[in-house]
């Protein structure tokens, strides 16, 4: 299970990345971004989980019995609204390239070299 | 002393919320000075905490102190490096703020209120003494540095710029951030003391190894340490003046100083076993970093381009001081930074008066146009031949401190006496690059090569104010001449090397730092003592000598006498090679960045 | 629990790899929403709702919205695309 | 760089990339086995020492407070990003402004469909305010609360067209929104440094755990990051709408 978990995690990183290395598409290449965020998620919500353990809710259940980690889970919250805001601005990016370049392809955009 | 700890941080961000609220209802004059008067509060803030941090401040938010042995809330921990980084950011945004009262009329006070976060970013950044927190501030000033590279949405330039910087760099915080998960997973905790305790009392393993591989690559990729560096020439190239001034002068090198925090405060001791093959790789990086930045530097006649190239070359030889792990090795990465910052400053807000008076800041369609004139234009000059022979380290001006102090660190170390000339190479062909163009633009000496030449490239460029001007305004003319006097004398200062070794001392002391924040005693470990010596002023004269020549060189192109064609003739076809290398393609950046990642990771695990 | 866990994460797996090879931006933007949607299944079942919750907000609705306003407005400019093009860079400034 | 080239050193990389990550993970506990000091320490204190029933929102808000504020600049900060790179551009500035009299409605709904939306506001209203007051409680808070806030006025747009969402939520009030969201929990930080000694410090009662107004300042600074998060979405949609809607004539 530990391989499963922490496997997946690793796994969604590459993934992302072989999505980036080989886009043509700025829009495409921004969803792979959060893909190799989301790998983030996966892995700190999977090192803060105890098995059978409750949710860090205290409402349901007796103060001070076993929860999961909630310091993890806040981290995350963090890193989600990171992704959002990472999201709107490179779209942003790539709605004034389409409009200078007239293409999203990543290998087109060329004013800059060497 | 302890209340003013969190407000150089809050103060900015309220401030940027005020101006976005106010943005064009109040005038443009009274946005700037707010934004203005906030930067310098921060400076004067910043400074009162450097001169108090002889004893680490801690300062816990919310009041959460430590229970158990177990920090319970985010801590600041403020120690004289820390402070004194985060005075030099709030000196630098000051200057640049100065700088930019006529730029951006379209925007309100908006840019203002970017600039602030990203203020705020970099001096968190600086203060904190929590690893969850080191990130957020980390993406506080990533995300404001998106927007301002930018800025120029007319051009296709910046946005190409602008993405290939933020997808590179998302890519190296989301491995910083996997570093950090790898790190709470291994000790459950998120203060950077408590960790480096919890390391402590295990040699270093799998996890720890990757851990730090990982948020060492997530701070070299902003660090622009080759093969990571490709982002920052073109977001240099293209981002506005005051934004390239804050990247260039202290971005870059908070990032080394981010690596240094994670180094001496979390891992020092759990890889204490491993500290030669660590220094092996950061000074095999560095000197990589310090010579393509320093070839490819000469190879550009777009200035700010050129500047950047200078700054990647010279990120390289901070991270040769830096990755001596030792704290002679640190202190003097401090002070070069510190003469470095103000220079580099300098020279990007000259590149500016001509990009405002010329609209362009192509090298040789100036050539000879900055001659004479008005005050403007020989502020300019002094600051491009002063700016190099000081980046050259031209004793007792300039670099020359900090580079001694960097000879004097490496000689000691076994086995690494020879970097210093490797250094005297990068440092006389990138300031011989920013010569060249003095003499070319200032002096109109040299040919005029047409564009699309193949070793020179060429990036266009719009101006930054509307229409063309042939008077600089004082606002842009002030700052950098401050900039440049304080940048070349600032070395000279008796008291100043002593301050930065005794801030290395203490901040390379991970016992004291673990007991200043988790409570308990320990001793503090004696400061560096680096005196300036004959080998110095030698290596110095030989790089200023270097440079010169090498200005010179370019300028008159002379016949080469026929046994050097050859060489000429290989070296030319390397310099294409690794142009070619620097497409400008984001995709190729995230392989060079996994590469370099691959590479380092191995290097680490099979030593 | 294990059981559901497990199969989360092997869908996760699976989903990851079907958004990065959804080529299609427009297509992948709904795969992303079902990609999402997966994530915060798996934190429910990783004992996280609050988690769960704001990957639900900002999957569903906050990111995807900006997708499809992004590839709206550059499908929309590309019907003048050929007048841009036909007149030459010198736009009145 | 070929792509061949690009895609065999991203390949071969990897590869590397990934066994290094294997060496790395293998030393993490294994899963569900993890007690980190840290998240013990919060379980047991949480509802004796702060009145909060919810841990991740008592951590977000109280315990690792200047991280959500960090949070919450980020967001500010896209959104300021977003109006200075979105914004209109001297060469579009001579066109009319988006076919100013025209209604852009949801192409292809029906009628029924329309007035089903806009039902469906009201709801979302009701949970989006429910959300973030119980932040301290159960699961949900500021930010959750703040992007339904700011769907339903999404559906407002879906349902009743552009022009209504504007009138609905006139720009500069959205913007004073976001901005004092964000200026807000800073501002309550400040409070606790003036009443309590510290940056954040709960300076407020504690109340009754369990019960709406408890948990000190969590429900104000929740609130704050409410109005923020709404306010940051409403405008990134709207910046990007008004993208969509600019109808190109060069």
């Amino acid at each position: 299970m530990s391989a499963l978990a922490y496997g997946t995690a690793g796994w969604l990183f590459l993934v992302g990345l072989y999505g980036i290395v080989t886009s043509r598409n700025l829009i495409h290449m921004v969803i792979c971004l959060t893909v190799v965020q989301s790998s983030t998620y996966v892995l700190l919500l999977s090192i803060g989980y105890r098995s059978g353990a409750a949710a860090p809710v205290f409402a349901d259940i007796p103060p001070g019995s076993r929860a999961v980690d909630p310091i993890v889970q806040a981290l995350t919250l963090t890193d989600v609204v990171v992704e959002a805001t990472v999201v709107a601005l490179m779209l942003a990016l790539a709605v004034q390239a389409h409009k200078r370049f007239g293409t999203l392809d990543p290998n087109e955009l060329t004013p800059l070299r060497g | 002393m302890h209340a003013l700890i969190p407000l150089p941080v809050i103060l900015p961000l309220l401030c940027a919320a005020v101006l976005a609220a106010v943005n064009q209802l109040a005038p443009r004059w009274a946005t700037d000075a707010m934004g203005l008067a906030c930067a310098l509060a921060v400076l004067v803030l910043c400074a009162v905490l450097a001169a108090h941090a002889s004893h680490r401040l801690v300062y816990w938010f919310g009041g959460f102190h430590v229970r158990h042995g177990v920090a319970v809330g985010i801590a600041f921990s403020v120690d004289r490096i820390g402070a004194g980084m985060a005075t030099l950011v709030a000196l630098m945004v000051s200057a640049a703020l100065l700088y930019s009262v006529r730029y951006f009329d379209e925007v309100g006070s908006l840019f203002g209120a970017l600039m602030l976060v990203f203020l705020a970013g970099m001096v968190g950044f600086c203060l904190t003494g929590d690893l969850f927190d080191l990130f957020v501030f980390f993406e506080v000033m990533s995300v404001a540095g998106y927007a301002l590279v930018g800025y120029k949405i007319e051009e296709a330039g910046p946005l190409q710029g602008a993405i290939n910087f933020a997808i590179t760099n998302s890519v190296g915080s989301f491995a910083m951030l996997t570093g950090i998960a790898l790190l709470y997973g291994r000790t459950g905790a998120l203060n950077m003391a408590q960790i480096g305790a919890a390391l402590a009392t295990h040699p270093a393993d799998g996890l720890v190894t990757v851990a730090l591989l990982l948020i060492m690559v997530g701070l070299l990729v902003k660090a622009a340490i080759v093969p990571w560096h490709f982002w920052l020439a073109d977001a240099h190239a293209v981002a506005p003046v005051p934004a390239c001034v804050l990247f260039s002068g202290v971005m870059v090198e908070l990032a080394l100083y981010g690596l240094a925090r994670v180094y001496w405060s979390v891992l020092s001791a759990s890889l204490a076993a491993h500290t030669a093959d660590l220094r092996a790789v950061l000074i095999a990086l560095g000197l990589l970093t310090a010579l393509i930045g320093a070839v490819m530097c000469c190879a550009q006649r777009h200035i700010k381009r050129l500047l950047a190239f200078s700054t990647i070359s010279h990120s390289g030889m901070f991270l040769v001081g830096l990755g001596l792990l030792t704290p002679a090795g640190l202190a003097a990465s401090g002070e070069y930074v510190i003469e470095h910052a103000m220079l580099k400053g300098a020279l990007f807000m000259a590149a500016g008066i001509l990009l405002h008076r010329f609209r362009t800041v192509d090298e040789h369609e100036l050539r000879g146009r900055g001659r004479g004139g008005d005050p403007g234009l020989r502020v300019a000059a002094a600051v491009f031949v002063l700016g190099g022979l000081g980046l050259a380290a031209l004793p007792p001006l300039g670099v020359f401190f900090g580079k001694s102090a960097l000879d004097g660190a490496l000689t000691p170390v076994p086995g690494y006496g020879w970097v210093v000339g490797v250094l005297v190479v990068g440092s006389a062909l990138s300031a011989g690059a920013i010569l060249r163009v003095a003499g070319r633009v200032f002096g109109g000496w040299g040919e005029r090569v047409p564009r699309h030449h193949e070793v020179l490239s060429a990036v266009s460029e719009l101006p930054e104010t509307l229409s063309p001007h042939d008077r600089t305004p004082a606002v842009m003319v002030a700052p950098p001449l401050i900039l440049l006097i304080g940048g070349l004398v600032v070395g000279l200062f008796s008291g100043l090397r002593a301050a930065i070794a005794a801030a290395a001392a203490q901040m390379a002391d991970r016992a004291s730092y673990v007991a200043a924040v988790l409570g308990g005693h320990a001793h503090a470990i004696p400061a560096p003592h680096t005196p300036v010596v004959t080998l110095d002023f030698l290596l110095a004269a030989a790089t200023v000598l270097g440079a010169v020549a090498l200005a010179v060189w370019a300028l008159a192109a002379p016949a080469v006498w026929w046994p050097l064609e050859r060489v000429q003739g290989v070296a030319t076809a390397g310099i294409v090679v690794l142009r070619r290398l620097h497409s400008g393609c984001v995709n190729d950046y995230i392989a060079w960045l996994v590469a370099g990642l691959a590479v380092a990771g191995a290097a680490l695990a099979l030593a | 629990m294990r059981e559901l866990q497990a199969a989360l994460f092997a869908l996760l797996a699976l989903g990851g790899l079907a958004v990065v090879l959804t080529r299609d931006p427009l297509r992948q933007a709904l795969v992303v929403g079902v990609y999402g949607l997966l994530l915060a299944l798996l934190f429910f079942a990783l004992q996280a709702p609050d988690v769960a919750l704001s990957q639900i907000v900002v999957c569903t609705v906050a990111v995807p919205v900006m997708i499809l306003l992004a590839l709206a407005k550059i499908h929309g400019g590309e019907h003048d695309e050929e007048d841009r093009k036909s007149s030459p860079e010198g736009e009145p400034r | 760089m070929s792509e061949r080239a690009r895609l065999g050193l991203f390949l071969g990389a990897a590869t590397g990339m990934a066994v290094l990550l294997a060496w790395g993970m293998a030393g993490l506990p294994a899963f569900g086995a993890f007690h980190g000091a840290y998240a013990l320490l919060i379980d047991h204190v949480v509802v004796a020492q702060r009145h909060a029933t919810d841990a991740v929102t008592a951590v977000n808000f109280d315990y690792r407070g200047l991280d959500t504020l960090g949070e919450e600049f980020i967001l500010f900060t896209s959104v300021v990003g977003l109006a200075v790179l979105l914004r209109e551009q001297r060469s579009e500035r001579e066109r009319p402004p988006a076919r100013a009299g025209e209604e852009h409605r949801f192409q292809g709904a029906s009628c029924a469909l329309r007035t089903l939306t806009l039902l469906l506001v009201g709801p979302l209203v009701v949970l989006a305010l429910y959300v973030d007051s119980h932040g301290a409680l159960t699961p949900g808070g500021g930010f959750q609360g703040g992007v339904l806030g700011a769907a339903a006025l999404l559906l407002v747009f879906l349902g009743g067209g552009y022009l209504t969402m504007r009138r609905l939520s006139p720009h500069r009030l959205v913007e004073l929104a976001e901005a004092g969201g964000a200026a807000g929990y800073g501002m309550i930080g400040v409070g606790g440094i003036v009443f309590a000694g510290a940056f954040l410090k709960n300076f407020l009662g504690y109340g009754t755990a369990g019960e709406l107004i408890s948990a000190g300042t969590i429900p104000l600074l929740s609130m704050a990051v409410a109005a923020e998060v709404s306010g940051a979405f409403v405008l990134l949609w709207s910046e990007f709408l008004d993208q969509a809607l600019i109808v190109r004539r060069g």
